[in-house]
Formats: structure tokens, sequence, C-alpha cells
């Protein structure tokens, strides 16, 4: 029995470590460590300058990190698979595509946000590192091949979030979402590590290979920490991506957080989160059939999620809020996917991820050129007769809007249509039935936009307020990227749909 | 006798965790709830020893007694918290009711583990006789820096980001942008 | 009279209810605070002793990182916190409500 | 020159003008916009009439593909943007193109001097486009994103007046309920790529004639979701009710739209997927009565409208019941021949009740109208001779379509057959009233201001003139079969049978389809006696009801009663016709559907009281999901002990 000891101290310790460190394969970490340098270099020059220069050079610091951060996602994507660090993170493409969605609305986002926050009167350049961290952290959740990191790298989110949230600490709507989001993150965050210390204790370990190893040897019902701690883990994510019951912060800190922060919160870490879990599920082999109770539970909670998102959403008035709502009954969709948890299902889930972040970055930027009044005027009277007087930004709204909505031939039909046809192809018809007539509902509210947006008469004063936007050109830049992709995805969704079909095949 | 004392141990420092930690969450006066705190993971920490984590049991003094509850109390007590006028409140019922349902659950799956026969998975083989010969710290650091470099370095970057947070949210706080109704 | 894992883990599970509870049934923001902190450090003893009888490291090594996960959030959550009471002059959370419906 | 090389050019020439209008129209004069408009349909319409020449010289009509581009080639889905040629498309294309064209000019008269000139034709051409997508697609999916297209465009048309209050609501309401057909219509798709593997009409063709293995019951399932999609963009019971408050729209649209194509894409979409309908009769069945009870339906609630544009909108919905008939029976032929001249007559009636409109300054209420006649007497003959072909006056267009449509289905069930027949009567009855408290009598409306009533220019009198020869005379294409002394044949019927074969069996024999048209003749008689009786000879003129709205305010004014004892003197059929309006259709039908709207809202307005801004309340639920679903984990566990 002396003999099964753990080789690093049988050896020498000293060359064990050398030999470990000249394996690690650093390189697959590359993104990560550039974005971190970026995060490191922006927090420095917000420490030492104040000034508008100091501004500018942070702002093109960052992107330009993050642009670097973009490439070298893709040139990782573009390599085999592979492990670093004794195994605790892979790359491959399914990794790499989702890194590449981080880093993409990172750089979208801040590209937005520098003109954002000049408009709002508070520029705090510690956004930069922030946002850079967040990223980070998701790239290390998604690529995790081991609990702990899955957990580190959603702590490193969810700190740098709860500070997003509250960034503007002179505004008190900024303030109570920040402590609504910390308060109800801990929370969470300690069912999650109950549920990865089940898991750990049901199978002897946090690898996720050595995991599933043990799942094919036994089932999951072998111990009841197994199935209990996933469930506890389900908590976990479902608290980040807003799956009911685990909603109700997200309207009140959606709509508290400056809009630009609610745009970053409202895309990647929702791909993150799920991405992690549906990573942990599939390695796990938990496929349907392995896993009825899991199966069951997560469609329940696909319908509850969409509906209840989508009934909320109905006599909202304020675009930020409808918008958390519509982030929730998104989540029912995407849901869906998980339920089903075979490998198509989860190219469907990627490439709604893309589809998802593109066009609600798009609406959101769309929207920080109209924020005025620390974004209080952002509601469906403050928008009206927006199509009127500016019919570009009117047709950008359009767009958008439709894409959201799910009408062809907009990238967010395309997505919709591929999950839905996922789960008919699976028998799951009832899934997919109610996932249609939620989003036939969900029109509606979204249709509500454009009739305040069109058809209302511009209240007095609006008009001139209309008239004296100025399209800043990285603002205009993202918002038409954004609009020409989900026309183009919407009509040629192919390519991306294979993307995923192939990420898939790495896992 | 010998097998006596780890039992009466066990027994008694979960019943101070325990009563702390219930003094914890009813009493009245924040500064209170904190040093109960205090003790609660000093018991734990004692806990941490009859499991022969030493190493543990110290960090634990060390980062929770020693730090976390230091700055918790420091801001309670820079706050000038007063004592609540109650813990209840009218909406307690429900609370207590949805706890109860909480804890049955817990209870019931606590039973599960009770009857499911402990755990099963695979042994690493670091007995205590090995610890005993080795030392734990000597186990846990090489792992830490060896299998579990990559999270180590995580850390570090979570602290990064938790301190340029606070950095954050309290630096400009005298400025007042505006006054109005709306900034209350 | 042997001490088992269980007897470990039903103090973890009773010290994660009471921890659940004080979240609950407080008011006070840095309460709500202590009542998390007593949570994670119940799971530190499922981790603990799951670690020992298993005859491993990996739990310990777990808990070593929630000590910091611990540490990270509660300098974050009092710094909202205190910001919080800078304008509110209070940390009651029941006060915090004006974005809701 | 081989011109369906081409074809594409049908499909993108509107949304050229689209995009120029769209984008740049607000630059041009009204004159130079109408003509981008309308030269872009027109274009479509010259192509697809040399293809048309072309294709019938073919001795073998095989169907021609255009594919442009791959679309989605994932997994086992390959989908293309394509366009399919064959003898069905084309008929609809020319339909579509001809018609189109033909109101794109008579709006540049009727649209003179309205706000949004350019961007009503953006709209008109965006519209051309999605429906020639829809009809020229060579896959559903295709299809289908014309059919959300054109949604789109008839919501945004329907809205354009939108500085009143029930025109955005209307759009509103057709849009959602269009929606919901479309639920319908995409499980239908998931479910053809399920169980075929293909969208191609002329792959699946292949598939189902070698014998396919799928099973009935899916078919059966298949077909019915697809058919809901049908029944709510074709206004077939139970979700019509979008189409009369669709008539918020401008009047040409009405003719467009909401008459003459994009409401008669369910009937196309049966007749193009007609092999699958085949399979399963239980289907069909469904379609022929669901068309039959909407014809009888609508048809009565149509006698008792006073609004000119509700009368046609009902008539609409009623003759779009006798297409669903049709092909429901398994006459797709005559179905789509039906289509066509309706497409003419009706066009027809609208664009000439727009020319009433206009000459009227914006007056729609027929009550206030009124010998009309001798003041509009191009648009008093056009519409005369369209009332007399949807009236089924013998060797009129609408005699041969009805007609046909009537005697295949006497050959399929009797009971349907009467359906028809008393929903021909009314249609004669409602139409001859129309006309007769329009043009004839004495004039009601009030010349004010020194407005004089006027014929319209001839910019909307030419296209009157056209679709009234064509309605007059289009019928003689498909010649019914005892008709035909000259032994021409039935040429509709010979052209189309390249892609489209009737699957119902003939029973009965030549006396049988004698009787049956003579009886068509005598219905529309007895429909042109009452409406003679009662309003030409007795000149009755409804009562004023314009202060009242909606059926409550009927009851609470006691006004209900005075207006039953006033119907004493009218036959009783308007009676009854009067209380199905009243009751089943505003109360049942809207209620329903307003009633679900309200009902969702509520639910909506109910849970929203659960976001109390209390993030104790927020973690208290989270609390209780943690709960339900470990005790769900628990139970799962305890019964697999048990197992």
């Amino acid at each position: 029995m002396q003999q099964v000891m753990i080789p690093a101290i049988s050896d020498s310790s000293a060359q064990q470590i050398i030999k470990i460190l000249g394996d690690t394969n650093i390189f697959y970490t590359l993104p990560q460590i550039i974005i971190s340098i970026g995060a490191l270099v922006t927090m420095m020059i917000a420490a030492i300058s104040r000034e508008e220069r100091g501004q500018v050079i942070n702002y093109i610091t960052s992107v330009f990190f993050l642009f670097a951060g973009l490439v070298s996602s893709v040139w990782l994507a573009s390599l085999p698979k592979g492990d670093a660090f004794s195994g605790m993170v892979s790359s491959d493409l399914f990794s790499g595509i989702l890194n590449i969605i981080y880093s993409g609305s990172a750089l979208l986002i801040i590209l937005v946000a520098h003109s954002y926050f000049r408009n709002r009167g508070r520029y705090i350049q510690e956004l930069f590192p922030l946002i850079q961290f967040a990223v980070v952290g998701m790239m290390f959740m998604t690529m995790a091949n081991n609990l702990i990191i899955v957990f580190l790298g959603l702590e490193i989110l969810s700190v740098s979030l709860y500070v997003l949230a509250g960034i503007d600490n002179m505004d008190t709507r900024s303030n109570e979402a920040a402590v609504k989001y910390f308060l109800m993150g801990a929370f969470s965050s300690a069912f999650l590590l109950y549920g990865i210390a089940l898991v750990y204790g049901g199978t002897g370990s946090t690898g996720l290979r050595e995991i599933a190893a043990y799942i094919n040897n036994k089932s999951i019902w072998q111990n009841i920490y197994i199935p209990a701690g996933i469930i506890l883990m389900l908590i976990g994510f479902g608290f980040k991506v807003s799956m009911v019951p685990f909603h109700m912060w997200t309207p009140d800190v959606y709509q508290g957080a400056p809009l630009m922060i609610t745009a970053f919160m409202s895309t990647a870490p929702k791909a993150a989160a799920l991405s992690a879990f549906a990573k942990i599920l599939i390695s796990m082999n938990l496929e349907p059939g392995s896993s009825i109770m899991l199966t069951n539970l997560i469609g329940v909670l696909a319908v509850v999620t969409m509906t209840v998102g989508n009934l909320m959403a109905l006599n909202q008035n304020d675009i930020k809020r409808i918008m958390a709502f519509s982030s929730i009954a998104h989540v029912g969709y995407l849901l869906i996917a998980v339920c089903i948890m075979n490998r198509e299902a989860l190219a469907a889930l990627i490439f709604y991820f893309c589809v998802y972040t593109i066009m609600n970055i798009g609406f959101f930027s769309l929207l920080s050129l109209l924020a005025r009044d620390e974004d209080r005027n952002l509601t469906l009277e403050g928008i009206q007769g927006l199509g009127k007087s500016r019919p570009l930004l009117g047709l950008f709204l359009l767009i958008f809007l439709f894409s959201l909505s799910g009408i062809p031939p907009t990238a967010g039909f395309a997505a919709k249509f591929f999950i839905f046809n996922t789960a008919i192809e699976n028998k799951f018809y009832l899934l997919a039935i109610l996932g249609i007539l939620n989003s036939a509902i969900s029109a509606y509210y979204y249709l509500r936009i454009i009739l305040y947006a069109f058809i209302r008469e511009p209240e007095s004063g609006s008009i001139d307020q209309w008239s004296q936007i100025k399209l800043n050109a990285a603002c205009f830049v993202v918002i038409f990227v954004t609009a020409a992709a989900v026309l183009e995805i919407g009509i040629v969704p192919g390519y991306i749909i294979d993307l995923g079909k192939k990420a898939i095949q790495f896992l | 006798m010998e097998s006596l004392i780890k039992p009466a141990a066990f027994y008694f420092f979960s019943a101070v965790a325990v009563v702390t930690a219930i003094m914890v969450i009813v009493k009245r006066n924040p500064v209170t709830s904190g040093i109960n705190l205090v003790l609660t993971f000093c018991s734990i920490s004692a806990i941490y020893v009859l499991l022969n984590s030493q190493f543990i049991a110290v960090i634990q003094v060390l980062v929770y007694a020693g730090a976390i509850m230091v700055l918790i109390i420091f801001v309670i007590m820079l706050l000038n918290l007063r004592p609540v006028e109650s813990i209840m409140d009218k909406s307690t019922g429900v609370r207590i009711a949805a706890i109860f349902v909480f804890v049955t659950a817990l209870g019931v799956s606590l039973a599960a583990i009770l009857t499911s026969g402990g755990i099963s998975g695979r042994s690493g083989g670091i007995t205590d006789e090995f610890l005993a010969k080795t030392g734990t710290i000597q186990v846990i650091s090489r792992s830490l820096f060896s299998e579990y470099l990559l999270p180590f370095e995580l850390t570090s970057l979570l602290l990064t980001v938790a301190i340029i947070g606070v950095v954050i949210l309290a630096k400009g706080m005298k400025v007042r942008k505006k006054t109005g109704p709306g900034s209350e | 009279m042997e001490l088992t894992i269980n007897h470990y883990l039903v103090l973890s599970a009773i010290l994660f209810s009471i921890g659940t509870a004080g979240v609950l049934i407080r008011r006070t923001g840095i309460v709500i605070l202590m009542s998390i902190e007593l949570m994670l450090n119940a799971v530190n003893i499922t981790l603990v002793a799951f670690s020992r009888y298993q005859q491993q490291v990996t739990g310990e090594i777990l808990v070593f990182f929630v000590m910091a996960v611990a540490a990270a959030e509660a300098a974050v959550g009092l710094a909202i916190l205190v910001v919080v009471y800078h304008h509110k002059k209070s940390v009651d959370v029941d006060e915090i409500n004006s974005l809701r419906r | 020159m081989n011109f369906s090389e081409y074809a594409w050019l049908i499909v993108f020439s509107p949304f050229i003008g689209f995009l120029i209008n769209g984008l740049v129209g607000r630059k041009f004069s009204e004159k130079t916009i109408g003509l981008i408009g309308s030269l872009a349909s027109t274009l479509s319409f010259v192509i697809s009439v040399l293809i048309f020449f072309q294709y019938s010289a073919l001795s073998q009509k095989a169907p021609i593909q255009i594919d442009l581009f791959k679309w989605i080639v994932a997994g086992g889905i390959n989908v293309s943007i394509g366009y399919q040629i064959d003898s069905l498309s084309l008929v609809m294309v020319l339909v579509v193109t001809g018609v189109g064209s033909l109101i794109h000019f008579y709006s540049i008269g009727y649209m003179h001097g309205e706000k949004g000139f350019a961007r009503y034709f953006a709209y008109l051409n965006l519209f051309m486009f999605s429906m020639l997508n829809l009809v020229l697609g060579n896959n559903i999916l295709l299809m289908f994103l014309g059919w959300e297209g054109v949604g789109l465009c008839s919501y945004l048309l329907i809205g354009y007046y939108y500085e009143t209050d029930y025109a955005p609501t209307a759009g509103k309401k057709a849009f959602i309920v269009n929606r919901i057909g479309d639920f319908g219509f995409l499980i239908g798709i998931f479910l053809i790529i399920q169980n075929f593997g293909t969208l191609n009409f002329t792959e699946l063709s292949t598939v189902v004639a070698k014998g396919t293995s799928v099973g009935n019951d899916t078919i059966f399932w298949i077909t019915l979701m697809l058919f809901v999609g049908a029944t709510g963009k074709s206004a077939q019971i139970p979700l019509y009710v979008w189409l009369p408050d669709a008539m918020a729209g401008p009047t040409p649209v009405s003719a467009l739209i909401h008459a003459a194509t994009m409401v008669t894409s369910g009937v196309y979409m049966i007749a193009r997927l007609s092999f699958l309908y085949v399979l399963a009769p239980e289907t069909m069945a469904i379609v022929a009565f669901v068309g039959g009870a909407t014809a009888l339906f609508a048809a009565t609630i149509g006698t008792q409208q006073n609004d000119i544009k509700k009368v046609l909108a009902y008539s609409t919905v009623s003759q779009l019941g006798f297409m669903f008939m049709a092909v429901g029976v398994g006459a797709f032929t005559a179905g789509i021949f039906h289509l066509v001249t309706h497409a003419f007559f009706k066009a027809l009636l609208f664009l000439g009740s727009g020319s009433i409109i206009y000459a009227l300054h914006h007056e729609q209420d027929m009550r206030n109208m009124g010998g009309l006649r001798k003041k509009l007497p191009v648009t008093f003959f056009t519409f005369l001779m369209g009332t007399l072909a949807i009236a089924g006056t013998p060797f009129f267009s609408g005699f041969f379509s009805k007609d046909e449509i009537l005697w295949k289905v006497f050959n399929y069930s009797s009971l349907l057959f009467w359906m028809g027949a008393l929903a021909a009567m009314l249609t004669s009855f409602y139409m001859f009233r129309l006309v007769f408290m329009t043009f004839f009598g004495e004039m009601r409306y009030h010349e004010h201001g020194g407005h004089h009533v006027h014929e319209s220019p001839a910019v909307m009198t030419v296209p009157l003139i056209i679709l009234a020869v064509l309605s007059v005379f289009g019928g003689f294409m498909g010649i019914p079969h005892v008709l035909d002394v000259f032994h021409v044949g039935n040429y509709f019927e010979h052209f189309l049978s390249s892609s489209v074969k009737d699957s119902l069996p003939i029973v009965f024999g030549t006396k049988e389809e004698w009787g049956t048209m003579s009886l068509s003749v005598i219905i529309a008689i007895i429909g042109f006696t009452i409406a003679y009786v009662i309003y030409l000879k007795k000149k009755y003129v409804p009562g004023d009801d314009s202060t009242i709205k909606g059926y409550k305010k009927v009851i609470y004014n006691k006004y209900y009663v005075d207006e039953m004892y006033e119907r004493t003197v009218i036959s009783g059929t308007i009676r009854i016709s009067k209380t199905v309006y009243e009751y089943f259709d505003k109360l049942v039908i809207d209620g329903i559907v307003n009633g679900v709207g309200k009902s969702i809202r509520r639910i909506g307005e109910g849970i929203r009281g659960t976001q109390t801004g209390l993030v104790r309340d927020y973690m208290l639920t989270m609390i209780i999901g943690v709960s339900i679903m470990l005790v769900y984990v628990l139970v799962n566990k305890f019964m697999m002990i048990r197992l």
C-alpha cells in the first residue's frame, strides 16, 4: 500500500517540480496570459494617470491586449487539442470558440464603453482591468478539466462582476445592484462549493476525467453524494445564468448596473457558466438514458425559465428590465439544448451563444447612444419617436429586435431554429412546442419597443435630443458590424453550425 | 480510555461550534455576532486537528480568525453599527418555514448519506502514518506547487481582482457629483 | 466508539444550515456576510473530512483555495457595504429596494 | 435565349426597388418613387410572361431548378437558396406580379400626397420580394422565409397610418395571430426534417413517390401542423380574426396583400405539398370542412357589415374558405383556379372600393354613400363586373371557378356541397347589397367645403379596367367539361397537370354536373333577388350605429332591442347571421383571442409581484428551489432503492 503514493513524493521533489514545469505546455494558456498582462498594464496606467489622455491610452491599451487575446484564441483553436498544467486545463476547438466569444465580446463592449462612460460623466479607468480579469476567469472556466479550476475561474469572474455592477459608486442604483448581486452571488457560490465537495466525496477526485472514469465504472447512483453534488452545482451555475428560480437578481442588477456593464453581464458570463456546466455533464458522460433524473429536471427548469422570463417581460416599462427578462427567456431556450445533452445539441448551443452575444451587444451598443441621466431615460416612453427622427438608428433597432424575437432572416431565427430542430429530432416534442410557443409570446414585448420607437409620436423635446446624438466612430462600427453579422449569420448560418459540430468532436 | 478522548473532543468542539454559530445569527449586536463567529472558527480549527490536518487548522486560525474576522469587526466598528431592535420581522414566519423545509431536505439527504455507507471514492494512499513520517505541510506544499500550480496562480489573480475592486469602490467617495432627489 | 466520516458530515450539514438560516433571517448586511462565511467553513469541514478518509490531499488543497476565495469575497463585500452605508447610512438590506417590479 | 436563366431577376427586381426607395427614396419626387416601385414589379412580370411562354411550349414540363447558393449545410439537412419553376409556381408568379404591378400603378394615384410615399413603395416592393420567394422557393424553408417576410410587410403596411390609434393595434393583432400560425408551420418543418431529411420539394416528392416508411400518423401530424400555419396566414377559422382588422391599412394594400396574394399562400402551400397531403386523408377532411365552415360563416357575417371594406374582407375570408374546401377534397386544380380568378375580381373590387373611398375623402361607411353610379361611371361599371364575377353569373370568371369547386365538392360530400351552395347564395346577396347601397338609390354623401365627388384619375381607372376585363374573361382558361362545346379543352387544368394532379375520384356523371351548375346559377339569382327587394325596392338603409361601439354598449344602451325590432322586417336568416356576428364572432372568437392575450398579460402582472426588490425574498426563492431540487434527487434515489 505504501507504493501507491502520488509520484511527487517518492522522487526527489526539486527534480519533480522542474519536470512538471517542463510539461506545463504553458502556451495553451496564451490568451489568458496575454489578457492578464493587459489587465495589469491597464491597472498601472489607471493608477498613474487620471487625465483625459490617460483614459484614451488606457482604452487603446486594453483594446490592443484584448485583440491580441482574440488572435491568440483563434490560433489556439486551430491547434490540435492538448493539455496544460498537468491536465488541469485543456485546449481544444470547443474552448477555442468560446474563448473567441469571450474576448470578442469584451473587445466590442470596451469599444463602446469608452464613449458611454464619457457621456455618463463618470469615467472609471479600472473598468478595463476588471473586464479583462473577468475574461480570463471565463476562459479558465471553459478550459478547465478540474472542478477546482472551474470554481476559481467562476470566482474571478464573479468578483469582477460584483465590482463592475457597482462601478459607478456615486449612483445609488449601481450600488444597489452591486449589493444584491454580491450577496446572492456569494450565497450561491457556497452551494456550488458544497456541490463540488460532495462530488469530490462521492468520486474521490475533482478532475473531470477521473470523475468520468469513476462514473463509467459505476453509476452516479452509486453514492447519493454524486447526484446531490451535481444538483448543488447546477444551482451555482443556474444562478450565474439566471435560471428560474435563481433568477430574481437579474432584473434588479441589470437595471441598476451601468448599461455597458449590463451588456457584458448578459452575454459572455452566461456562455461561460452554461458551457462549463455542459462540459462537466458531457465529460461525465451524463447523456440521456444514463440520467433520466437530470434530463427531466433540466427540461422542467428550461420550460419554467423561458415561461417566467417571457411573462414577466410583458408588462415592463424599463428597457433594461425588459432585456433582463428577455435574457432569462433566452437562457430557457439554451437549457433545452443542455437538456438534450448530446453532441448535436451542444453544437446548437455554441451557435446560440455566438448569435445571442452578437445581437445583445449590438442592441445594448445602440442603447448606449440613447442613454442619458444614468440610463434613467431608457424606458419605452423615453425612446418614443426614435425611428422617425433617426431612421438609420431605427433600422438597426429593428434588426436587433427582430433577431431577438427570432424572425427570419435574422440570426436569432437561425439560432432558435437549430435548437428547436434538435429538440424535435431527438424526440423532445413537448420542449420544442413549448419553446416555440414561448418565442411567439416573446414577439409581443419586442414589438412593443418597436411600436414605441416608430409609431408613437416623439415627445416634445425628445426630437432635439435625438438629433443631438452624435455617432461616435467606434460605437457605430460596433453597431454596424453586429447588425451586419446578425443578417449575415441569419442568411448563411451553415458554416458556424459546422464549426460548432467540429468543436464538439473534440470534447 | 485512549479511544474515548477523540470522540469526546469531537463532541465538545462540535457543540461549541454549533452553539456559537447559532449565537452568530441570533445576537442583536453585530459585534457579538462577530466574536461568536471567531469562536466558531476556532472550534472548527480544533476539529481539523482531530482530522489530523494540522496545517489547515493553523491557517484556519490565521486566515479566518486572524484576517477575515478582524476585517469584518473593523468595518462594524468603522460604521458604528448599533444593535438591531429585533432580528425578527413580519415576514419571518415564511422565512422560518423555508429554513425548516431546507433543513429537512438537508436532514433527509443526511439520512441518505447514513444509509448509503460512507465514502466510495478511490483512496489516495496518504495514510496518517505516512503523514506523521513526512509532515502535512510538506505533502500539501509539494502538491500545491506541482499538480495544483495553476489553481495556486489563479488565486493570486483572484486576490488582485479583489484588491482592484476594493480600490475602485472606495475611491472618490467624498466627491458628490450632484445633489438632488435622484441622488438621495 | 469510533468516529466515522458521517460524524463530520453531519456537523458540516448542521453548520451549513445554520449559515443559511442566518442569511435568510438577518437584515444587517454584515451579519449576512458572516453567515455566508460560516457556510463556506461548513463546506471546508466536509472537504477535509473527505480528504482524510480517502487518504488524499486534494480536499485539503481545495480548502486552501476556498480560504482565498472567502478572503476575496469578504474584502469586496465589505467594500460594497461600506459604499452603500455611505449613501444610505444603513446596511439594512430591506432598505435597499429602489429597484423592483 | 433561355429566359428561365433570368428567373432570379423576377425575385430580385422588387428587392432592388425596395433598396432604392427605402434608402434614398425620400429625396425623389412622388412620380419617380412610384415609377421605380412600379417598374421593378413590372420587370418581374415581363420576365415571368416570357418564361411562361417558353415553358408552356415545352412538351416535357419538368420543373426547372435554379440554385443560387448553398444556404444551410449542416448535418442531415442541406438547404439552398434556389428557385423552382414549374406550372404551379408560374401561375402564382404571373398572378402575383401581374396583379401586383397593376396595384403598384394604382397606388401612385391613390397614395398621392400621403406622408411617407417612399416608405409605402419600399414596403410594397419588399412585400413583392418576400411573396416571390414564397412562391418560387424550391424548399420549405425558403418558403417559410417568404412566409414570414410577407407577414412582416403586412404588419408594416397595416400599421401604415400610425397616427390613428386603431391601425397599430390592428397591425399587432395580425402579427401575433400570424405568429401563432407560424408556430404550427415551424413544427411541421421540423417534423419533415426529422422524418424525411430533406426540405426540397422535388426531393421530397421523389422520396414520397418511392414509397416512404414514414408512418401515416406522422404524415397526419406534419400536414396538420402545416395547415395550422395556413389557417393563420390565410385567415381560416379560428385564426381569421386578424383579416377584417387588417383593413386599417391603405386600400391598395388590402387589395394586394389581404385579398389577391398573401392570404392565398396557404392554399398554394397545400397545393405545393399535395403529394404529402394526399397521404393523409384525415387532414384533407379537416381542411375541407374548416374551409367549408369558414366560407359559410364569414359569408353570414359579411351580410351585416356596413363598412365597405369590411364587407369585402369577410368576403375574402369566405372565398378563401372555398379554396380550402377545394384543396381539401382533393380538387387542387379547382382551388388554384379559384385562387387566380379571385385574385382578379377581388383585387378589382378592392381597388374599386378604394376609388370610391378616394372620391369620398376617406368615407367608408356605406350608409353614407348611395347614388354614386352617375358620379363615378368607370368605377361603377368595373365594380359591377367584379360583382357579377364573384356572384357567379354565368360565363364570368367566378362562375367557372366556383362552379368547378361546387361540382368537385359534390363528388366528395353532399353536406359540404350544401354549405358551399348556401355560402354562394349569401355571397351573391351581400355583394349586390353592397352595390345597391353604394351606387343606387339616393346620394347620402354630403359634399362639403368645395369637395366634389368626381371620378378618379386615369392611373387608377386603367388598372380597374384591365382587372375588369380579366374578371370577365379570365374564366375561359378553365372551361368545365360539360360546357366545352368547341372542344378547346380545359387549358388551365392541362397546364397545371405537370405539377399538381387532382386526387378526387369523380363519381357522378354529366347529368349531375349540369344539375350543380344550374343550381349555382339559381342560387346566385336568389341572393340577388333578396338584395334587390330589400335594398333597392324598399330602399332599406341600416340604422345608424356610429355612436356605439362593441357589443357592450349595445346591451347597456338598450339599443339592441330597438335594433332587433327594426330587423323584424328583414328575413330571418339575416337576423340569425347578425346574432352570429354579435355573439359568436365578437364574443367568442374575439373574446378567446383577446382573452388569451389579456390573461397572459395578467399572469405576467401577477408574477411581477414576486419581484419585491428585497434581496432576502430573492434568497428565499432560491432556498425553496434548492429544497425542491434536493427532495427531487432523494425521491429518485429512494425509487432506485425500491427497484
